[in-house]
C-alpha cells in the first residue's frame, strides 16, 4: 500500500484514541476531497480483523472487534449496571426524542423513579432539548452524541427495531390510560364537592421566572 | 425475567415482590404474560382477577401499598364491572371496550420498550464490550485544555446550593390548633346517647369554624376517622349508601 | 482472515496501549504454540500500513509507522473538570444572571477567591454585562453564547428550573452517607475555595469517562 493519506488516517485514528470528526481528519491529509473514500477503504480492509473502523455520527474511530467482548473482559471498566427503570427510560427517550418527563411516566404507568432522569444525564446521555410549548412548558429530553457513540449507532435512525415500533403505532405520544388517570382525579374532585375548596397554594418556586 | 408463581406467593419473600414491579401496568404485563396468549387476545376480566387478588394477598401480608397500585385495583374493578354489564348506553366519556382497548395498548407499548430496552443493552457497549486503544507514541503530540465539565456538573451544583440554603438551620415548631383525633373521640363519646336514629355524619361534628378552611378539614378529618375507630370497635354503626354519598353514623346499644 | 486468535492478539495489542510480554500473549490464545508466527504474520500485515507491529525486547507493541513521526502532530485534548467554587460560581452567574460578584458571594456565604470570575471569563463561559445602578456601580456578570453552547443547551431558558430539578432526581437527598460526605466537602471547599482547578479526579466511573 503506497497511499501516504490512508496511512496518515490510520496513524492518526491509532493514536488519538478517541472518535475524530471527519472534518479534522480531512485537514491532516492532501487529497482532502477524497476523504470519504480513504476512510471508506480502511473500514473494509480492517472489516475481519481484531480492530474496526467505527463511524458514529460524522466520527470515525478505532475499535476493538465486537464478536471479541468475551476474551476482552480484563478491559472492562464498566463498574455499574443501569438499573432496569433507566434503562427503559432511556429506551424510550431514544425512540420518542425529544419527549416530556410525564410521556415518560405515561408510557411506563409510574411515577419516575428518583435519579432516573438525573441518573442519565450524569452519564451523558441524554441532556434537556428545549421545552414543550404546552401549559407549564415542560422540559424535553433528548439524547446525546454519547449516547450515540456509546451504543454503536451510526446515527439516531440507526436504532434498531424502530420501523416495527412505529408501524404498530407505538411510537405515537398517545395517552393510552389517560382515562385511568382521569378517573383518579374526578374522583378527587367529587370527594372535595363539599365546599371544602382546596387552597390554591401550588408550590411553584420558579427560580428562573423570579429573576 | 419476573417470574410471579404460586410458590413464590406463598413463600415469605412475598413482601419483597411487589419492589420488584414498576408500578402497576409492569405488574399487570407481567401477569397478563402468565396468560400465555398474544397480548391482543388476553382476557382482561381475568386480567382484573389476577390483579385484584395478587393485591389482596399482597395485603395481608405488607399493609402498605402505594397508592397508584390500589388506584389501578379499583380501576380494574371498575373497568370489570363494566364489561360484565350489556352493551348499553354510554355511561361515561369511554364506552368499556374503549377501555379495554386503551388498556391492552398500554401493556403492548411497554412491553415493546422493555424489550427495546433490553435489545438497546445487548448492543456492543464501549468499556463493556467494545475499547478504544491505541497509543500515540511514536508522534508529536500537542494538547490542549478542554474544560469537561457538563450540563450535569452545573445543574447539580446548582442545587447543592439550593439544598445548602434551604437548609432549615432552626426548627420551631409552632403550636398547631388542628383538631386532633383524640379530641375528636373524647367529643363523640361524649355525644353517644343523642345518636340513636341513623344522623349525617356532617351533623355531628363540631360547627366549622369558618375562617380557617385547614382547621375545618382537620375537624371533618379527624371526626372522620375517629368514627372509624369507635366503630370498629362496636361503640357506633356506619353506613353509606353509595359511593360518595352522605355517611351516617349511629350509637350501637349493643357495642361495649 | 479467519484466524480467531490473530483477531484476539491484535485486539488485545490495540486496547492495552502498551507493549506486551509474549508469554502474555499466549495466556490469551487457543493455539499456544504457534504464538510467534502468528505475531510475525501481523507484523508482515501491517508492514505498509499507518500502524506497525513491532517487537523490543521480548514484548509487542502497535505503534504508529515511524516515517510518518517527522510530519504528523496530533492533537490531543487535556480533559479537565472546573473546581468545586468555580461550577458554583458559574451556575450561579447561569441562573441569576446578571448578577454582581458580592450578590454571588452572599449566595455561595463564601468570599471569592481571586481569579475565579477572570478564570471563568478565560474559558469564554461568562463576560461583564453593564454595571448596576447602586453605589459603587459593581460590574454586572452573564453568560455568553460559548457557554450555551459548551453545555448544550438551545438557549438558557433550557436550563431546569427547581421544581424540574427536583422532578429529575437533583434536589433528591440520597443515602445518609452521601449527605454526611457532602458536607465533608463543603467544609473542604471552604477550606481551598482559591484552590481554582482540579484534576480528573471525578467520581463518574470510567464507563463514562473514557470516551
Amino acid at each position: 500500500m503506497d497511499n501516504k493519506d490512508i496511512k496518515i488516517l490510520e496513524a492518526i485514528l491509532f493514536a488519538s484514541g478517541e472518535p475524530l470528526d471527519e472534518n479534522d481528519l480531512k485537514e491532516k491529509i492532501k487529497e482532502k476531497n477524497n476523504i470519504s473514500k480513504l476512510l471508506q477503504e480502511i473500514k473494509v480492509f480492517y472489516k475481519n480483523r481484531g480492530i474496526n473502523l467505527i463511524k458514529t455520527g460524522n466520527k470515525w474511530s478505532f475499535r476493538t472487534a465486537e464478536d471479541l467482548s468475551d476474551e476482552l473482559t480484563i478491559f472492562k471498566t464498566q463498574k455499574r449496571k443501569l438499573s432496569r427503570a433507566a434503562l427503559e427510560t432511556l429506551s424510550i427517550i431514544a425512540y420518542q426524542q425529544p419527549i416530556t418527563r410525564s410521556e415518560i411516566e405515561n408510557i411506563r404507568g409510574v411515577q419516575m423513579g428518583r435519579g432516573s432522569l438525573d441518573h442519565l444525564m450524569e452519564i451523558g446521555w441524554i441532556r434537556p432539548s428545549g421545552r414543550k410549548s404546552i401549559p407549564g412548558k415542560p422540559t424535553l429530553w433528548s439524547t446525546t452524541d454519547l449516547f450515540v457513540e456509546h451504543f454503536g449507532l451510526n446515527s439516531l435512525s440507526d436504532l434498531p427495531n424502530k420501523d416495527e415500533l412505529k408501524a404498530s403505532g407505538f411510537l405515537d405520544k398517545r395517552a393510552a390510560i389517560a382515562t385511568i388517570s382521569d378517573l383518579a382525579k374526578n374522583d378527587e374532585n367529587l370527594q372535595s364537592n363539599d365546599n371544602l375548596e382546596q387552597d390554591d397554594e401550588n408550590n411553584i418556586d420558579d427560580f428562573i421566572q423570579n429573576t | 425475567m419476573l417470574n410471579v408463581s404460586d410458590t413464590e406467593i406463598k413463600e415469605g419473600q412475598f413482601n419483597l415482590l411487589l419492589g420488584n414491579f414498576e408500578g402497576p401496568i409492569d405488574l399487570l404485563l407481567v401477569l397478563a404474560r402468565s396468560q400465555k396468549v398474544d397480548l391482543s387476545d388476553i382476557s382482561i376480566s381475568e386480567l382484573a382477577d389476577q390483579y385484584i387478588n395478587f393485591i389482596n394477598q399482597y395485603r395481608n401480608i405488607h399493609i402498605e401499598i402505594a397508592a397508584d397500585y390500589l388506584v389501578m385495583a379499583a380501576w380494574l374493578t371498575y373497568l370489570k364491572s363494566r364489561l360484565l354489564l350489556p352493551k348499553e348506553e354510554k355511561i361515561d366519556e369511554y364506552t368499556a371496550d374503549e377501555l379495554e382497548e386503551a388498556l391492552k395498548y398500554q401493556l403492548q407499548r411497554l412491553e415493546a420498550f422493555q424489550n427495546i430496552s433490553k435489545i438497546i443493552y445487548s448492543r456492543p457497549l464501549v468499556n463493556r464490550d467494545v475499547f478504544y486503544g491505541g497509543s500515540s507514541e511514536g508522534l508529536k503530540v500537542k494538547y490542549n485544555i478542554n474544560y469537561t465539565s457538563n450540563l450535569y456538573d452545573l445543574l447539580k451544583s446548582y442545587s447543592q446550593i439550593l439544598k445548602s440554603n434551604e437548609q432549615v438551620k432552626q426548627l420551631t415548631i409552632e403550636y398547631s390548633e388542628l383538631y386532633s383525633v383524640d379530641q375528636a373521640v373524647k367529643r363523640l363519646k361524649g355525644i353517644f346517647g343523642n345518636i340513636t336514629e341513623w344522623t349525617n355524619f356532617l351533623n355531628v361534628i363540631p360547627n366549622l369554624i369558618k375562617a380557617n378552611k385547614t382547621i375545618n378539614k382537620s375537624i371533618i378529618s379527624s371526626n372522620f376517622v375517629a368514627s372509624l375507630e369507635l366503630s370498629k370497635n362496636g361503640f357506633i354503626d356506619l353506613k353509606q349508601d353509595e359511593s360518595f354519598g352522605n355517611i351516617y353514623i349511629k350509637f350501637n346499644q349493643y357495642g361495649q
